[in-house]
């Protein structure tokens, strides 16, 4: 088991025509995702590294019976490729692009929710459960198939703490980059309670950044509904307040979201939380004794 | 993306929510004369990108016609929190009873646009948040419906008793919900809104932010920044798909991804050394970003090692590596480079980098303390 | 038992200090019904005929714990009053204001489906279960507590029809007016099956007008799921082809939508159809035994 | 409320959905000047608020010069299902491929609005609708929603293989559909759409109604609107809040509800007769409007006897027999007349009836019976 793909994903490209798109399509399908078809309005009938592509959304699922798609398409056509992706009746939609118009996804939302589809993103590298998909960026190499879920608002920074646990032999069971946008899809509490029931998962690595209060959520969410053991580490510690760092979620402002806090709420509820990246295996280590 | 109060007023004005009378002014005559025009007394108010201009003695109320130019000149020049005043607002003096405070924001937890209201207006929002949370009343608005008549007159009665102020009320916050909507701002605020003697409400103060991912559809509101030369180097570093912020200490970073980016500072911090930037590099594999990337970080002349932590996603290890190769090819850099490179591609990166005879480490923790060892 | 409506109800009157709210406030509480408290805003504090009015549902609810609530305010107010109604948790609305414009409607509609409020109307006449509630517009003297469930399109049409009713000792369980709108609340199909979920409800009177398809659709729900026995009236057997009866929905186009059509979809899965008012009450006895 | 072809390409144009180039012309020496313009060939087309245009003979293709006088003659004045052509289309043949239907109107069903797409254009498409339903493609639009980008392109890829179409038919569904939502339509309809020699999408026809509670806040629209003599009675009685229609007979009729005037006219018919006139007083019980739907009523000579048909919701019984008490009083009605009341008030509604000395029956088949009778 894993949580949210694994080899029953039958998976969709959204854009796979273009740069990204092609040249990820190949590379998740040489890691062994079930990658079933791609689309790319107007270019339905050709083929991508040999990936049939299609119109529309809902030509390729009647022909593929995909369940899962993957969004690499530019950032203000984004909001309408989920909304495509989610009225055929995909039930996980996974959107790496990035920039894309917060007010977009404000009103992409309600429509998500009421469809039942599983949003993760925008702005976020994807996920993968260790051979059996993977559905993003991800370098595949570095993931060991193994027992610690994770979760993170970072993409590079994923892929260290994952270097580090595979380089420690510990492997994972699913790895989820959530993205950092203001608006955003399935977020630490959904996914605490999916690997909560996912027998697979030992142990969960939550790894946060500065601005908003998702990780105070969290802790508290942790707190109320998670027996699994769960280690923290939180990025932009030393940021100087007003700053904007790269993602819309990591600024500070006023005394709020600071790093501090963050890792205050979740000592307060048991939580070891890393002081720098290293720690993470000692600690994950620690807790699955 | 930040605009002026004047700007966001001007914008209030045009969806006709009743603003104070006032003029721009760049000097000190320019401000005489307009509080000529509109009679004293009148408050000068610096225009600065920046929060606390009160505390910082930024506003004044001019009662006597001396008053206006000593004001005037004693703000035009005054630095404000790293930003010079340049220009002044003289608006028209108005005698209110109460204070309220407005604003819309995107509300992270609901995915929405939340609105904010608060009966103690005129002072800073967020120590109203942290005394007396209590006080301030939060509505999500609902995406498919937007500010429905019915939600602007239940905020509207939350805030008044008197049901002509109600009118007005609901009236006014579903013109700042459309304001919030069709420039794709991040934040509007009204603090103070104010009831003059006449019973109507008034926008003493404005402050807009706009979401900067979406200004490629707001022309308009693009056409009104003023970046800060800092700003427009990060802007600089935007368009060649880098996000760079400039900090105070010696070591120059380059790194991919904004998380990893955060985590190398702290790293670097955490072993006692100092910064001199953020630069992301971001997630594409292009050599000629690693050159703008260099020369970026070279342009601070306080920087005395660079620090390279490249982890390969979609960034290719052996594209940065080669982008180095270029870029240290067309730089004269006379400062040492620390390189970590790991991920896709990382063997070929690795491979290029030792041809070139670079200092290579293997992890992050090394690579920042060998960045403050070549530092001293 | 009954539909919709029983001794439960706790109304609200959107509305109430208007001419028609006032009096009909009047007239709902004088027949029984349990009417809460009325809602127009400004007038907060202030009483109807002994009614609290509030500034706002949401205070209404808040203190008078109301359940359902009737609109009557203007048209071009009415969508927002519906939303209102619903946003505050109300589960049944009735909305007899008349004019409002389709588009309206159609926005409304999404909210109340995600909320699970069930709306009557607009343009409708209201609902009355005999001697428990009366909730809208409807003559109350002339109704009958028994065992008839009743639909119609037309409000005065479906008074005729109860007088027939009652007149010959047929009693009703709910009659049920549900508005000639193009875009409108519950329907003959949802209405039929609470009234076969309804055990108090032997028998169903559905009376019909020219225009649109519901009738032939709701033939079709009679033969699928409905046991009890349903018989039915189609008013506009004579009207002119291309004009507008008053109702949006009476309107003939090119031979869909007849009265003739109608009445042939309901005999052909065996419901019983009355040429004139007058027949009902037979057609019912006869059904009945 | 209709409009004419022209009009709705116009609005169509103001959207930039491509239309024909035409001038509207109310004589025949404007025709022959706006086919100069044009050049040969082009379409006389009459414009009239009434379908099937083309079956009567009021749409033609004027080849020659000498064609357009002749046919602009023979078209203008013509009568299309009681309708006077008073002005003309000439509008510019166009060159052209395949015909399409494309049209939004509301559906009860899916309370929504719907898209219908066939490429069976250029006939009447409720017969396309009768003999091959499947060639019809219909799609409900989400309201919340609206017609996305990837709804607009996968009814484009229903119609069109060309991609280049693709994308005209997207970009031009989009249109529509803000047409539509802007304007409070009921229905908007381009038929055909054609694909001309150069590849591209052009409305050749158009045909927008809209609803009519929602006129108040189109004004704009509402100035379109161009009323029959007949129309202008029903609208003079919608004023009074009366609902209005002429027929043939000669049994007057005045009824409360639009469901019990119905049946009051099917019953009129079952029992042999004809009524004059469809008559809703509607739902409230002003005495005014009594007096003024039996001017109404009267107004139409062939009425031999009127029937009153009341019962009694919102309506009080007492009031419009008081109303008819009135209106008996100041308008010479030398027509017999036959009444029922039941509902609210009825008894005192009868009380006043009974000292006035009006004929009064039980029940509706009765009147009815009664009316026919006393027609002879």
């Amino acid at each position: 088991m894993s949580i949210l793909v694994n080899q029953n994903t039958k998976l969709l490209v959204q854009g796979i025509t273009g740069r990204d798109g092609s040249f990820h399509a190949g590379k998740m399908k040489a890691y062994g995702t079930n990658v079933v078809g791609g689309v790319s309005p107007g270019k339905g009938g050709s083929t991508v590294d040999g990936i049939p592509v299609f119109n529309t959304v809902e030509a390729a699922v009647k022909a593929t019976g995909a369940n899962t798609s993957i969004i690499f398409v530019p950032a203000h056509l984004a909001a309408d490729a989920i909304l495509e992706a989610s009225e055929a009746g995909i039930g996980l939609v996974i959107a790496i692009s990035e920039g894309v118009p917060t007010l977009d996804m404000v009103k992409v939302m309600p429509y998500l929710a009421k469809k039942g589809t599983k949003l993760i993103g925008p702005n976020c590298p994807g996920l993968i459960s260790p051979d059996e998909a993977l559905v993003g960026i991800l370098p595949g190499n570095i993931f060991l198939k193994g027992n610690v879920g994770l979760m993170s608002r970072s993409g590079t920074l994923t892929y260290e703490m994952v270097y580090q646990l595979t380089s420690n032999g510990i492997g994972q069971s699913t790895c989820v980059g959530i993205g950092g946008d203001p608006v955003a899809g399935l977020y630490y509490l959904e996914l605490l309670q999916m690997f909560q029931d996912d027998p697979e998962t030992k142990a969960i690595v939550l790894i946060g950044e500065i601005g908003g209060d998702a990780e105070e959520r969290a802790a508290q969410y942790i707190q109320e509904h998670i027996t699994k053991p769960v280690v923290a580490f939180i990025a932009g510690q030393s940021a100087p307040p007003g700053k904007r760092m790269g993602h819309a979620g990591a600024i500070i402002s006023s005394g709020s979201g600071t790093a501090e806090e963050k890792i205050k709420a979740f000592e307060k509820v048991g939580v070891k939380v890393a002081k720098i990246p290293s720690e993470i295996p000692d600690l994950i280590k620690q807790v699955m004794e | 993306m930040k605009i002026h109060e004047y700007q966001a007023k001007e914008i209030f004005s045009r969806y006709l929510i009743p603003v104070t009378n006032e003029v721009v002014c760049y000097t000190v005559e320019e401000a005489v004369a307009a509080a000529d025009k509109l009679g004293l007394p009148v408050v000068v108010k610096a225009q600065v990108l920046a929060g606390g201009r009160g505390k910082a003695g930024g506003v004044k109320l001019a009662r006597t016609k001396q008053d206006v130019p000593e004001m005037a000149g004693k703000i035009l020049g005054m630095d404000i929190k790293g930003y010079t005043v340049e220009k002044i607002l003289i608006a028209q003096g108005v005698k209110f009873s109460s204070e309220f405070y407005v604003g819309l924001t995107i509300d992270r937890n609901s995915k929405s646009v939340i609105f904010m209201a608060s009966s103690e207006g005129g002072v800073e929002i967020e120590e109203v948040a942290k005394d007396n949370p209590d006080a301030i009343h939060k509505f999500v608005i609902d995406p498919d419906l937007g500010m429905t008549p019915f939600l602007a007159r239940k905020i509207a009665f939350a805030l008044f008793s008197d049901f002509n102020l109600v009118k007005q009320g609901a009236d006014l916050f579903q013109k700042l919900y459309r304001i919030f909507m069709d420039t794709d701002s991040s934040l509007v605020e009204i603090n103070p809104l104010v009831i003059t003697e006449e019973g109507k409400l008034l926008a003493l103060d404005g402050k807009m932010n706009f979401d900067d991912n979406a200004l490629f559809r707001q022309s308009a509101i693009e056409a009104l920044n003023e970046p800060t030369e800092d700003e427009l180097k990060e802007i600089d570093a935007k368009e060649k798909g880098l996000t760079y912020i400039r900090l105070d200490g010696s070591i120059g970073c380059m790194v991919n991804g904004a998380g990893l980016a955060m985590a190398t500072l702290d790293l670097i911090k955490y072993f006692g050394g100092e910064p001199a930037n953020f630069l992301d590099i971001g997630g594409s594999s292009n050599p000629q970003k690693v050159i703008d990337a260099m020369n970026l970080i070279l342009s601070d002349k306080n920087v005395k090692v660079v620090m390279i932590n490249i982890f390969g996603g979609i960034t290719r290890c052996d594209d940065v590596a080669r982008g180095l190769i270029i870029a240290l090819d067309k730089i004269k850099v006379e400062v040492p480079i620390v390189v970590r490179l790991s991920g896709t591609n990382s063997k070929e990166g690795l491979e290029i980098l030792k041809e070139a005879n670079l200092p290579i480490v293997e992890t992050m923790s090394q690579a920042a303390q060998k960045a403050i060892e070549l530092c001293k």
